[in-house]
């Protein structure tokens, strides 16, 4: 299997409900790896994890496809283990070696594939809506029903770039899926602090943008909503905007410990767990017994363990890698 | 050959672009039905059609952001931003973004954006509408930066920036929209970016213009004391170092002629790469003629003194060869400015 | 009176329903006139006359006070001699000479007069919407009632500073009223080309700002909806948006003869003109008669006339006016 | 005095500013209940209130644009950038519409506006949270321009630039922020804009420095076989011209040493303008000390080698001083690079 073939298997495995599980349990596996990996000082820089968002990032990535493309946010690590990126892709640019996603220069928010659609991931809140706006044009042209798919945060509704972006992609009825992981913060500022409204997802009308609001810790629902939102799209019914109500369980970045939260809020969301939710569910559904979930969580641990070593023995990129890619070497044509 | 004005020529250039390649395509605001505000892309609407000659709302980070994401997933786009100051809500897109998008994708992806923008004074637009602003796009590894002098280097820069898998901004200076010249097209004429043209040459000193200033200089130079090598450096990022270097080497003496203020506009790169490199060549301080460091005034009397022009550029150069000393700017010479 | 004591009582005036009508025939006098002076090569650059727009910018500056500071566009002219500025103020500066409201530096896209609460006016599109979100800042903090007052067509409403300007002052509850002068065109673009809903006032909901759409070619109404509008505000409401109907008769700039407008469309909306229509009513209420409407044209008519020759008259600025006002001197504390 | 974090100095230069003038006030993204990103606002909730202590949406242009309105109407609004590069989308504010607005009232308003960014690499912060960007905001007539170099200019240069009547962006080298040193507070610790500092005075060579390089080039300095006047320029919009040209009238050398990209960054205005107007003094070519063409790379082995370090800084001069001529930078060297 080439890597590309890996890749695509990876992705292409998530019609399967239980690999669903499996992969968020990976991705939850791995977020709480790099928070200690950066406490043993393995880890350097900053780095944002999703650990809670995790329905959100399968569930989009189960109900489209790699030929769709996608941007995504400086808390990129989920989307892209759900999109397929290996373990080894996401920890070896977090951690900036050779193995890495980018080859190690661009570090935890700068993640890309585009093999499964994969754009380079956004530092700048806001800047991958037009973006994806933009791959929505090529797919446009291109015939055929492809989509692009925007991922960002509820404090990214409130830049001029999602309001510029979703405007552009209703008046030349782009097939654009514009995902809002709503996390409750933006930073440090809960979201009410800085947003006048409490359903983002009624900003869609400002563009005639069907829009909606939806659970984000239910990964059925998450995959229910795009699945019905996608094939509108891949339609010809132009964009849509769904926001997914999730929680971060983690800081904004590594050096936040959340001292603004309300109390009780975590515990509330900590009930709704999606990981715990959708184990309960495939278990009463005899989708998944006991000792395959034991099983599961095992090779998780593993596959992540397993990750950790290959990237540590990674080479670090050698000063040469700073100079590579600056320029695309002209074309002939 | 025909003879056309700058404005045709971007238009051929975009024409012969978008027939050559199916994936170009063309945005930005009334640039479809309309044909373009300075009427640079009439006729393309009807020719290749409207999915790809498109009107966009007013939204340069919306656009401009789509250009990118259209550009690394299998177009060529060419956007439009009307006036280069419009940049100002939407540089992030270009600099912080298009620009670092192949490093950031370990050089899986190319980004063969085309950002055309219509730039400098003249035509009495005011101080919000008249700015060359060349070096908000410096010091940007990642970006290409051309600038057009006239019909001739339009067409084959134009061309050049489509052709390229970087993200390519080209300066169109907005007062030469009109001028007429000899152009030929066709594929001879592109012109590879990052090299400059020798426009003319002579022995006493070298003189670097760009856009709108090229012009400048050869009319200083007509009817001098002195002769030059006039170089219309033609792209900015990359510039040809060696065409500058090797000129200055024969002259002792460089001069920059600029539109933009004095301080810290784009001719500090030049003249300060000329004074490191060329140091035991130099036989005269490195010349900077520049507009004064004022917002760009409306009236076209003022707007006429702002830039400077021949005669002006002619009697300072005269001065920095008579005296071998810097020649002073008018503005300190009238004791005005700070 | 010193010049100050004029313009406001040019401002004060307006309480007066005939006075309204009599700075309306003015602003159309003067952006015929200014064509005209184009045509002549008496001016220089490019210029944008709102001829049409008059009742909007009249009923705004009616139902506001000189303390009430206003951000308004490059098509300035209408807004600016009804907040009070002399036909010399706006027709100097279009001219460039020492007269104009600038002192001739800025040209016809900047106009600017604080005293009358006119902040410079804005050639980027959008940009003086978060600048009055700012001046609300200061009349919140300042106490009282003084309100900020931001004035932009349809075509600002799709630019990211609309959209943050308009959030920020819901969140921050400031006293600003947004008016949005829809005249069906950004520069060569009907707004539907370029706006995928009909009324703008829609978009006053993702923020959760109380916002209407209200006919702008009635200049009672316009007065109306801006008093209702100003009065919530400086009761503490926090912000409102209005959005006035409105049309320009005449192209986007000098140079455009607005070959794109519909078939018929000039002609309804010239039936529903804003002078003709408000003078029929105030003749019809015997607020006015026939003689006293020739005299008003007349005077109008001798004061446009009046002031093209002291603007021609009127220097041109020296070199040394380009390097003042470039930096404020250091003041000291 | 007091050692003071960098951090705290600005603390403490905004708590000052709002002490003594009811009109200042602070707002940016998390500033207020967080107090900072940075934590350079810790406390001025507490101690000043909600009025005048706001955090905002993320909307750059939006709150950027509001203390351009804010500051014309009567405040005197300190804002946060909270990383230079966010400026991306909220340029126009700052220079096309504040850097002008003065001149486009005709004198009647003036725009006591402060914005303050954090800025530079050496923290892991990649290639899009990691520049100095100082020449986005260069050949901007009405603006003003300040770095501070430690905690005691971070002081004193705040608390200038917000007594100043004019838009100053003041830069924050952010692996500063937790640096200490003693730092006087008070009035007479104000740093008049416009001023450099002689740091270290030598009789070889002139080293102009900014931020983070400041350091960086008084530690080369400690240990060289040569002796240096160490200028900290402290404010690059306008910078002391008078202090630069003194010096390289007796050293006779410059070397601007930059954290910026070597083509186009913020020491090409001074080393063209001491090439041009200490032509005569100089006895080798101006040079300059920068950071390859390149976007900043995430891992700390290979910032490390991106930032100019003070053994490269000391190494170039050696070989300048040796041998007369410019030295190479090490990417040339080794071959790396276009
Ligand atoms: C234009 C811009 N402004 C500010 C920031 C700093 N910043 C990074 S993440 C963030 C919060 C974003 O919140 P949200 O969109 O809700 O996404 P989340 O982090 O919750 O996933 C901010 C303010 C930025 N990166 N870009
Ligand atoms: C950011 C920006 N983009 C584009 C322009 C060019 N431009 C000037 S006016 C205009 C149309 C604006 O339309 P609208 O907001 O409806 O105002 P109107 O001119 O109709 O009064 C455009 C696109 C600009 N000045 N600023
Ligand atoms: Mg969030
Ligand atoms: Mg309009």
């Amino acid at each position: 299997m080439t890597a590309t073939e890996a890749l695509l298997d990876r992705r292409g495995g998530l019609r399967d409900r239980v690999a669903r599980l499996e992969r968020m349990l990976e991705i939850r596996a791995l977020e709480d790896r790099v928070q200690a990996l950066f406490s043993e000082g393995l880890v350097h820089g900053t780095t944002h994890t999703a650990q809670g968002q995790e329905a959100v990032a399968v569930g989009v990535a189960a109900a489209t496809r790699p030929t769709d493309v996608v941007t995504c946010t400086y808390r990129g690590h989920a989307v892209a283990l759900a999109l397929g990126l290996t373990v080894e892709d996401v920890l070896g640019e977090i951690m900036g070696r050779t193995i890495g996603s980018v080859g190690g220069v661009g570090g935890s928010m700068h993640l890309c594939e585009p093999d499964v659609g994969l754009l380079p991931t956004f530092a700048i809140v806001g800047a991958g809506i037009p973006v994806a706006v933009g791959a929505g044009l090529s797919a446009q042209l291109r015939g055929g029903d492809d989509i692009a798919v925007a991922v960002f945060g509820d404090g990214a509704t409130n830049i001029g770039a999602f309001h510029e972006g979703l405007n552009l992609a209703a008046i030349w009825q782009l097939p654009v899926l514009f995902v809002c992981e709503h996390n409750v913060y933006g930073e440090y500022s809960r979201f009410d602090l800085t947003t006048p409204v409490a359903d983002v997802s009624v900003r869609g009308a400002s563009y005639a943008i069907p829009s909606a609001t939806v659970d984000g810790q239910d990964v059925d629902v998450v995959v229910a909503a795009v699945e019905e939102a996608v094939t509108a799209i891949r339609a010809g019914g132009g964009p849509r905007f769904l926001e997914f109500k999730t929680y971060r369980y983690a800081g904004h970045s590594r050096s936040d410990t959340a001292p603004y939260r309300p109390e009780g809020e975590m515990e509330l969301w900590r009930e709704r767990d999606p990981i715990d939710r959708f184990t309960e569910r495939l278990l009463s559904e005899d989708a998944l017994d006991a000792a395959a979930a034991d099983a599961m969580a095992a090779r998780v641990a593993a596959r992540v363990d397993e990750a950790v070593e290959t990237v540590k023995a990674s080479p670090v990129p050698d000063a040469e890698a700073m100079f590579r890619h600056v320029y695309a070497p002209n074309r002939s044509r | 050959m025909a003879k056309l004005r700058m404005r045709q020529a971007i238009v051929a250039a975009l024409a012969d672009e978008m027939e050559r390649d199916g994936s170009v395509i063309v945005f930005g605001e009334d640039v479809a039905a309309a044909g373009g505000p300075f009427k640079t892309s009439e006729g393309l609407l009807e020719r290749f059609g409207r999915a790809r000659v498109r009107d966009t709302p007013i939204s340069e980070t919306g656009f401009l952001g789509a250009g990118l994401g259209a550009a690394v997933t299998g177009l060529r786009p060419v956007v439009e931003i009307m006036f280069i100051e419009f940049l100002g809500v939407a540089l992030d897109m270009l600099s912080t973004e298009a620009a670092k998008f192949r490093y950031l994708s370990g050089g899986k992806l190319s980004v063969p954006l085309v950002v055309r923008a219509s730039a400098g004074s003249g035509l009495g637009f005011g101080a919000q509408h008249s700015q060359t602003l060349e070096t908000w796009l410096y010091a940007t590894p990642g970006l290409k930066l051309a600038v057009a002098s006239g019909p001739r280097t339009a067409y084959g820069l134009l061309r050049a920036a489509v052709q390229d898998d970087n993200p390519v901004v080209v300066l169109e200076p907005r007062p030469l929209y009109g001028e007429r010249e000899e152009v030929e097209t066709g594929d001879a004429a592109v012109i590879p970016l990052g090299q400059a043209n020798l426009c003319a040459t002579g022995d006493d000193v070298t003189i670097v213009g760009l856009g709108q200033t090229v012009g400048t200089a050869l009319r200083a130079a007509e009817s001098a004391g002195w002769t030059a090598d006039v170089i219309d450096l033609q792209t900015l990022l990359p510039w040809d170092r060696d065409t500058v270097f090797a000129s200055v080497a024969r002259t002792g003496r460089l001069v920059v002629v600029e539109e933009s203020p004095r301080t810290g506009g784009w001719g500090t790169e030049i003249a300060a790469a000329v004074a490191g490199e060329c140091f035991g060549d130099l036989t005269a301080p490195v010349t900077r003629i520049t507009a004064p460091d004022v917002p760009v005034p409306f009236p076209p009397e003022l707007e006429a003194r702002y830039l400077p022009g021949p005669d002006y550029v002619r009697a300072q150069i005269d001065t920095l060869l008579d005296s071998g000393r810097l020649p002073v700017p008018w503005w300190e010479t009238e004791g005005l400015g700070a």
